[in-house]
């Protein structure tokens, strides 16, 4: 890993450098809505900063939420073209994402390629940089120091910027961040080591992870999920703004001749979720579902691919219609 | 709010309700709804101007229709959705107590269907200034403008189903997104998807919704999904009459009709 | 391995059976004779009908019978009543094989107990018929079989074929009432036939598959016998889209059935949460 | 193209009046237009606007939704309740901003062959003048994964 500065005027040259690059540059746009999305950009001018948190995560970029695996077409032989799109995926450069999110970037990682590589993840995920700046602001609902990140955290991204005052830290942590740097070498300088934490934000820390982790080993059966779940909805909110929920469903849309098969995202919280056809369904009521979503986030992951599936984000505490609050019920379920 | 936590605690004390829906606040003080079995908890109640949650909607809840006799600590909204789901006789099986506090910030209990309809009649809400303006300023617009405005909106749309969930006239045990005999509406959240979806929904509420916004405030997207229903509501009381959520006998435009209707449009 | 496990092989149906009401059996063979699909018993596959969708069930014949596989479904979902509707010739989709197979090599020189009603038999026949071609390294086969009527009992044929081979113990059965006049089998629930003629467990394994509440009916009666909980297999149904352990809709607690089963001993599913 | 356009019209109509006037119209050896594919219903009243949005998915260009004249309905008031309906969907459509002329609904009686043909002639025509109706279809290759929308779009065309 090499550090590096640049003045904060030339960061503008730098992105403009990108999109001449021909790259497609995301980066998080605000809309009337007055709620901020990560958009593909055509000038540096239409990308927010005066933000804490991006409505959804950044994962869209290489999960997104309507993903075409193939298109069918029957031909004169009586069978069907199939196609998918793969080759069509352009070099992408993720700009402005927050630490945490690029930590959802790594986990997204180990779970679609480390079993079964997903074609589709991977052939998104080769051709995406990710561009992290740190949080110099959080609000209430940021617990990353709880989850073992914190607002500088370089898990994850290929390249993280840190604003210091008229100039920007730059960590350069991957051969990808690399290669963007080397194509705009000029207006990077190299320098040593610095120390980012006076620039940070500070997020309230509520729990420590190891302490959690054997606690939850034996909160299957606690009572208190009923109370963490009763005002729970089942929507999906969380698990869409989740920027490590990976769940999916896969749908047809086209008749037998012609059409497509697509994958959406899908979430453990809904009810039809675990239905059978039958009618039966493993996962009846709210608590079990709810359950099984913190439980796995928190345990079931863990167990899996030794990693937490929580970055703290925050963004299913800002967007629950009850704000039902996670940390808060690891807390309570953890007793 | 001290006058709210005794009430509910001698509500729940004399068993009065076994169950009061209400709120408390989480770490960072924001309105989380929480569910009351006895009388000990009421003290972490609260009920203040952020606590817009729509509580109504819990009384389709399996766990809460179990408990029978329930308490609902509600703003007018709320109680104007139970009024309309009285009178769409979604309710029979419960006896509700209302725990509400009026403009004069002064503690109001309704024990029964009428006192609740003679309080929501006396206080009846008018359409927020802001969806008023929103609506008057789309409604100036070209056709092909809204068109864009909705597309621009709706490309948002995820399919997270949270405006349905927090919708108390939403109370389908199988909503027609999941009927799949045929597909009526793709699953997936591309943005026709979506306009069939909030279409579809838009319809289903049109004369039923009782404009609590809580559709619009909740969408992680932040689309204004309300309006669509907001609007329907305006042009029905405009063609038909009738307030939603306004009296017991509420009756519904749409199963309803009168030979004089509107025409004029059809050849 | 990089290949994209989301792209369906092709398949014909080049011939339909019909098993019992809404139930029917598929004969599939490649479109692309060039395809190299080898799988093992226990293993599962997803069905495509293109415009419909995918649906999950297990692959009915056996390994040890190539050029072809079966699938044997009933007709209830949308996936399931389109393919139902499908005809000779029709061309389908198939991805697999997916899941982990019963460890047939571990079971040599042992007695195997199948113990299955109504649909849950095709996930068995595959083993079955496995067992059955390589008859000499295995011991006593016995199959306890039932269904609710006499017209609900599916692969009636190998039924009969197995009940004249005397180095197979067949305890066919039908619940109460569902029998027909001429019915010479056992009337009762299987569990009840499994009490009334218990298989001995020394060095034996046993294998139920079927409806929820023939499992736990069996299970007891199983370990009256003496079959400790590793002996017993079982084969999970969930609801799965993917079938490679990524859509999520399988997983019991941390398990994903469609990876690391649907094939489990009893005692791996006691530990999983009673969410299935 | 644009004037080698034929337009797919899709007509829902109720058993007793509209499609008897179709028939009439048939019988009776009137041409016209053969845009128009014909769905029969019970009844106006069974005519959910969910099957008008279908129609609109599956590649319509217009629509016709007709039955029984007021009074004249064989379920008595089915057409009064349809015709509820149809305003709140018109109106809904127009505020999403749908482009609700390609939708025409009318009044055809069993009697009305002529007027049959005449209303099928004039929605062909005017749908005609539209041109396809690409709006709706267009929705998903503007957003369509937001990543690489014009290739998937110019490839799916």
């Amino acid at each position: 890993m090499e550090q590096k500065l640049i003045s904060s005027s030339d960061i503008a040259v730098f992105f403009d450098g990108l999109l001449k690059a021909g790259k497609v540059v995301v980066a998080p746009v605000l809309k009337q809505s007055g709620k901020v999305f990560f958009k593909p950009v055509q000038s540096f001018a239409e990308v927010a900063t005066d933000y804490i948190q991006t409505a959804f995560s950044a994962k869209e970029v290489v999960f997104p939420k309507v993903e075409e695996l193939f298109t069918y077409k029957h031909n004169e032989d009586g069978g069907l073209d199939i196609k998918d799109h793969l080759d069509r995926i352009p070099e992408t450069v993720v700009w402005g994402l927050r630490p945490c999110d690029a930590a959802g970037f790594d986990y997204l990682n180990k779970f679609f390629l480390q079993e079964n590589p997903d074609a589709y993840f991977k052939a998104r995920y080769d051709k995406t940089t990710l561009v992290t700046i740190s949080c110099h602001s959080c609000d209430e609902s940021c617990f990353c120091t709880s989850v073992d990140s914190h607002p500088g955290d370089t898990k994850g991204s290929d390249i993280l910027l840190t604003a210091m005052g008229d100039k920007f830290y730059v960590e350069v942590i991957t051969a990808k961040g690399s290669l963007l740097i080397a194509s705009n070498s000029t207006l990077f300088t190299s320098t040593d080591t610095l120390s980012k934490e006076a620039f940070l934000a500070k997020p309230v820390t509520h729990f420590s992870m190891d302490e959690i982790k054997d606690k939850i080993q034996n909160s299957y059966a606690s009572a208190e999920w009923k109370h963490a779940s009763m005002g729970c909805f089942s929507c999906g909110a969380c698990a869409f703004a989740c920027p490590t929920c990976t769940c999916f469903d896969i749908q047809d849309e086209g008749t037998q001749d012609h059409g497509k098969r697509v994958r959406c995202w899908d979430a453990c919280g809904l009810s039809q979720f675990t239905k059978h056809s039958s009618g039966h369904n493993p996962r009846t009521n709210q608590t079990e579902r709810r359950r099984q979503r913190l439980m796995h986030k928190f345990k079931y992951s863990v167990e899996n691919l030794g990693v937490v599936s929580c970055v703290g984000c925050g963004r299913c505490i800002r967007v629950c219609p009850s704000h039902l609050n996670i940390f808060e019920n690891i807390l309570s379920v953890t007793k | 709010m001290k006058e709210l936590q005794n009430k509910a605690a001698e509500l729940l004390e004399n068993g009065t309700v076994n169950l009061l829906i209400g709120f408390c606040q989480d770490v960072s003080k924001r309105p989380v709804p929480y569910f009351i079995e006895t009388a000990a908890e009421a003290n972490i109640l609260v009920f203040n101007q952020d606590c817009k949650n729509n509580l109504s909607v819990y009384l389709h809840k399996k766990e809460v229709k179990d408990a029978v006799k329930i308490g609902l600590v509600a703003n007018v909204a709320t109680l104007r959705s139970v009024l309309q789901l009285l009178s769409e006789n979604q309710l029979g099986s419960l006896t509700l107590t209302y725990l509400t506090v009026n403009s004069g910030s002064e503690l109001v209990v309704l024990g029964s269907a009428e006192e609740l309809e003679a309080y929501v009649q006396a206080n009846f809400p008018t359409c927020r200034p802001e969806d008023q303006e929103m609506l008057d300023k789309l409604n100036v617009l070209s056709r092909e403008e809204r068109w864009a405005f909705w597309k621009d909106q709706l490309s948002e749309c995820v399919k997270c189903y949270a405006c349905r969930a927090v919708c108390p006239m939403c109370y389908c045990t199988v909503c027609t997104t999941e009927c799949n005999q045929p597909q009526w509406i793709k699953t997936s959240a591309e943005t026709s998807g979506n306009f069939e979806y909030h279409t579809m929904r838009a319809m289903h509420l049109a004369g039923r919704c009782i404009n609590c916004g809580e559709c619009g405030r909740i969408c992680p997207a932040g689309i204004p999904v309300h309006l669509l229903t907001a609007q329907m509501n305006q042009e029905i009381e405009k063609e038909f009459g009738g307030k939603t959520g306004f009296s017991l006998k509420g009756g519904y435009a749409l199963n309803s009709f009168k030979p004089g209707d509107k025409e004029n449009f059809i050849k | 391995m990089d290949t994209n496990q989301y792209i369906p092989y092709q398949v014909r149906i080049a011939d339909i059976i019909d098993e019992a009401p809404l139930v029917r059996t598929y004969k599939l063979e490649f479109t692309d004779k060039s395809v190299n699909f080898t799988f093992k018993a226990g293993q599962f596959a997803e069905y495509g009908v293109f415009g419909e969708g995918e649906s999950t069930f297990c692959i009915a014949s056996s390994p040890t019978r190539e050029g072809y596989i079966e699938c044997t479904f009933r007709s209830s979902g949308r996936v399931t009543k389109a393919l139902a509707n499908c005809e000779i010739n029709d061309i389908i989709g198939l991805r697999g094989p997916f899941g982990k197979p019963f460890p047939l090599e571990e079971w040599y020189g042992k007695d195997i107990v199948f113990i299955t009603g109504g649909i849950g038999l095709p996930p068995l026949r595959c083993v079955i018929w496995n067992v059955l071609d390589q008859r000499e390294k295995f011991g006593k086969v016995s199959i306890y079989y039932g269904a609710r009527t006499v017209a609900d009992l599916v692969y009636k044929e190998e039924l009969e074929d197995w009940k004249n081979r005397d180095d197979v113990d067949l305890y066919l059965t039908v619940d109460p009432g569902g029998e027909t006049k001429d019915w010479k089998d056992n009337i009762g629930f299987v569990p009840t036939i499994l009490e009334q003629n218990l298989p001995s467990s020394k060095n034996a394994i046993a294998i139920v598959a079927g409806p929820p509440i023939l499992i736990k009916l069996s299970m007891p009666i199983l370990a009256k016998c003496g079959f400790a909980n590793d002996k017993i297999f079982t084969t999970l149904e969930n609801r799965m889209k993917c079938g490679v352990g990524k859509c999520g809709h399988c997983t019991v607690g941390k398990t994903y059935v469609c990876k690391d089963g649907p094939v489990f001993t009893y005692e791996e599913v006691l530990q999983m949460p009673q969410e299935y | 193209m644009a004037e080698t356009f034929e337009p797919k019209i899709v007509a829902f109509v109720c058993n007793w009046c509209t499609y008897a006037g179709a028939d009439l119209a048939g019988t009776s050896r009137t041409k016209y237009a053969t845009n128009v594919r014909i769905i029969r219903f019970p009844c106006t009243g069974r005519i959910d606007f969910m099957l008008l949005i279908k129609a609109f998915q599956n590649g319509a260009d217009g629509i016709i939704v007709s039955g029984c004249h007021p009074n004249d309905c064989h379920y008595t008031s089915g057409n009064f309740h349809a015709r509820r309906r149809w305003m709140v969907f018109k109106s809904m459509l127009d505020f999403i901003g749908f482009p609700t002329e390609r939708i025409t609904f009318s009044w055809v009686s069993a009697a009305e062959g002529k007027k049959w043909a005449e209303l099928v002639n004039e929605t062909t025509d005017s749908v005609r003048a539209l041109g396809p109706f690409t709006e709706y279809k267009n929705l998903d290759f503007s957003q369509f994964n937001q990543i690489d929308h014009e290739g998937i779009a110019e490839q799916s065309r």
